[in-house]
């Protein structure tokens, strides 16, 4: 009986030590430091035939002067570059108010042979931030301005 | 069984825990008013989201104070499988209670916060769909006990409910925020102006004193209800030696 | 433990955020007014539901034990 | 009472609930033929669009089985409670968590098979050709499936117990299933899309994070949820 007890307890200790073990692997970032959020330009050419057709996610920044919007259609084409390479980006739909020259993205789509990255989602990367506005910096009126060419008012 | 009965007789000193109780649910009233006017009235507004950011004060110290009642409801559960004594789980029970009306709460807040920031009532953000999985977890844990008639049985079973709920959700939390940020960026480590950090400090410490009254209260009532059941199930009994419940 | 907070720390730039929104305010702190008060009756009608529970079992009780 | 008398005591619970569902074939062709219909209902929810379809495939394959395999949970423990076969096996001498191992051990099988028709035919169904990464998918679809039955059979054992078990299971299990459905869902998405991303890797490890945990978990508090 006092085996079966002891017993009891062991069965207690290594479920304890087995749980927090498992534990320490899934918080201390056993995992998560290999999880690849996004490719970038570089990465995804560098991948060629293995990644067409495929549903990727590419991130970087919106290369500067390279937007193409036709309001009229909807059609938005731009290029993302991490510095090193560019790649071309097809999106049909509205883009992001705050989407513009420089700035971060990451698109989920599908990149072809043709080149052209083909844009099912299309999202901001844009900083968690809670700030006061600094003395004289207004900045309602500055971020209209930036996303809809409106006039400060 | 350990009896209830015997704690409940001891009625001294229950009444002057009882007072005690009532001043820490009166300081976290009177605290909570002081902490939202004072939020309200001093914070400046947010560059990003204006004025909008004072919901902070209510969700925020909701959503701590529903993770700590979480927490409870985990510790009493561990305490009442180590000892075996039903108040603990009474205790996880009124824990639960409290819980789930502040992940309601904190999930009904998100909402209207999310609404005028994000132009969308629900996200699948990680912390909102954690806090909604947490939310169904007490729900269930709450179900199951009114599931059960056995007072023995239904202590046992939430107790192992309850510890389990623990264990799921850091789990939980991680594969939400896997499945979430592998679409969207999560960018810098949150950032909060000092402006903002004491009347968000103030308002979840008057929050946790009103949760603390509220479980305390919850808590001897729930004694109370067992001590009356304890009693007629002894006169339904009476005559019978040594009969206690299976 | 501040990252298990649910709190909406992004605001993503899809919506432009309007100047005013005092009725989101307000719903939001009279939402955490309506709990806290619905739940301070909840915990009184628990308590008289266990005071009754109490009474009427020592009243059937009567001098027995 | 040695480890070894708790493994023989492991077979033959689980050996004897197989016998038992072998001689009543009913049970396993009713939640297959549920499963299956779950996949049909799929199919005419997400309409006749191809490409939709094949996307939609491993998310409408796990809630296929979710949804059937509840079913049989509560079954595994019903069978004792009708014949009041349940104290018996508590009193004979050795632990409890065997009992649980062998429940464990059964329907394992019995979910195993339903999803050895549910999986092909959804395959079809959906348009999914079989993937170069079958051994990793298979990998995923055990971990998945493993850590399913385990709190299936663990939260069955309070469920099928109590009053209203139809709806207390699910509502104790799915919440609790959350991890598992996006673990094993995004893995077999990624691995469908050829594993571009690398990301299967990590969801594999979460599964198998999880099962350890809550099968360890599981093992230790059983006797809490068996003696009451």
């Amino acid at each position: 009986m006092s085996s079966d007890t002891g017993r009891r307890t062991a069965v207690f200790v290594i479920a304890g030590v087995i749980v927090a073990g498992a534990f320490a692997y899934l918080m201390l970032g056993g995992i998560e430091d290999n999880l690849e959020y996004f490719k970038t330009p570089a990465e995804l050419t560098q991948l060629g035939p293995e990644a067409y057709g495929k549903t990727v996610r590419l991130g970087g920044q919106v290369a500067p002067g390279s937007v193409k919007w036709d309001a009229a259609s909807l059609d938005l084409r731009f290029r993302v570059t991490d510095g090193a390479q560019e790649i071309e980006v097809h999106s049909k739909g509205a883009p992001p108010q705050m989407f513009r020259d420089g700035m971060g993205v990451v698109v989920i789509g599908r990149y072809g042979a043709g080149k052209v990255f083909e844009s099912k989602e299309l999202m901001i990367r844009h900083s968690e931030e809670y700030r006061a506005p600094k003395p004289g910096e207004r900045p309602q009126e500055m971020y209209r301005s930036l996303i809809k060419g409106e006039k400060a008012s | 069984m350990e009896s209830v009965v015997n704690r409940a007789a001891t009625a001294a000193p229950m009444a002057s825990r009882e007072v005690r109780w009532t001043t820490v649910g009166v300081a976290g009233l009177v605290l909570l008013v002081a902490a939202q006017v004072y939020g309200v009235l001093t914070s400046p507004p947010d560059r990003d989201m204006g004025h909008l950011q004072k919901i902070m004060y209510v969700h925020v110290p909701a959503a701590w104070n529903a993770m700590l009642a979480f927490l409870l409801v985990a510790l009493a559960s561990l305490r009442y499988l180590w000892k075996g004594r039903l108040a603990d789980d009474l205790l996880a029970a009124s824990a639960a209670e409290v819980g789930m009306l502040l992940t309601g709460l904190t999930l009904a807040l998100g909402m209207i916060w999310g609404k005028p920031t994000w132009g969308i009532w629900w996200t699948w953000e990680p912390r909102l769909t954690s806090t909604a999985v947490l939310f169904f977890m007490f729900v269930a844990y709450l179900i199951l006990r009114t599931f059960v008639d056995d007072a023995e049985r239904r202590a046992q079973w939430s107790a192992v409910v309850g510890l389990l709920g623990a264990l799921n959700v850091p789990i939980v939390y991680m594969s939400v925020r896997w499945w979430r940020t592998l679409h969207q960026m999560q960018s810098s480590p949150m950032t909060l102006d000092s402006s903002y950090t004491w009347p968000l400090r103030a308002n979840a410490v008057a929050l946790m004193l009103l949760m603390a009254y509220a479980v305390a209260h919850r808590y001897r009532s729930a004694l109370m209800t067992q001590t009356a059941d304890e009693l007629m199930d002894r006169l339904a009994l009476k005559g019978t030696p040594g009969g206690s419940r299976a | 433990m501040s990252s298990w907070i649910a709190w909406p720390s992004r605001v993503p730039p899809e919506v432009p955020v309007p100047e005013y929104n005092n009725a989101f305010i307000i719903a939001a702190f009279a939402v955490t007014w309506l709990a806290v008060i619905g739940y301070g009756l909840h915990l009184r009608r628990a308590r008289q539901a266990a005071e009754a529970r109490v009474q009427s079992a020592r009243s059937a009780l009567g001098g027995g034990a | 009472m040695s480890w070894r008398d708790d493994w023989r005591r492991v077979r033959a619970v689980a050996l004897k609930d197989l016998t038992a569902e072998r001689r009543s074939k009913s049970g396993l062709n009713a939640v297959t033929f549920l499963g299956v219909l779950v996949l049909m209902l799929f199919g005419f929810a997400l309409g006749p669009d191809t490409e939709s379809l094949r996307e939609a495939a491993t998310g409408a394959i796990w809630l296929a089985i979710l949804f059937s395999g509840v079913l049989a949970f509560n079954r595994s423990y019903q069978l004792e409670l009708d014949g009041g076969a349940l104290e018996p096996l508590l009193l004979y001498p050795g632990s409890r968590w065997s009992i649980f191992a062998g429940k464990l051990l059964a329907n394992l099988a019995f979910v195993g098979l339903v999803e050895l028709i549910v999986i092909p035919v959804a395959l079809v169904l959906f348009h999914v050709s079989i993937p170069d990464a079958w051994a990793a998918q298979l990998g995923v679809t055990l971990l998945g499936t493993i850590g399913f039955v385990t709190l299936g059979t663990f939260y069955a054992a309070m469920s099928s117990r109590s009053r209203s078990r139809e709806v207390l299971l699910p509502l104790l299990l799915f919440p609790m299933m959350i991890p598992v459905l996006l673990g094993a869902v995004e893995a077999s998405t990624s691995l469908l899309e050829g594993n571009v991303m690398r990301d299967a890797g990590a969801w594999i490890r979460m599964l198998l994070v999880y099962d350890v945990v809550f099968l360890a978990a599981a093992l230790a508090v059983f006797e809490f949820v068996i003696e009451v």
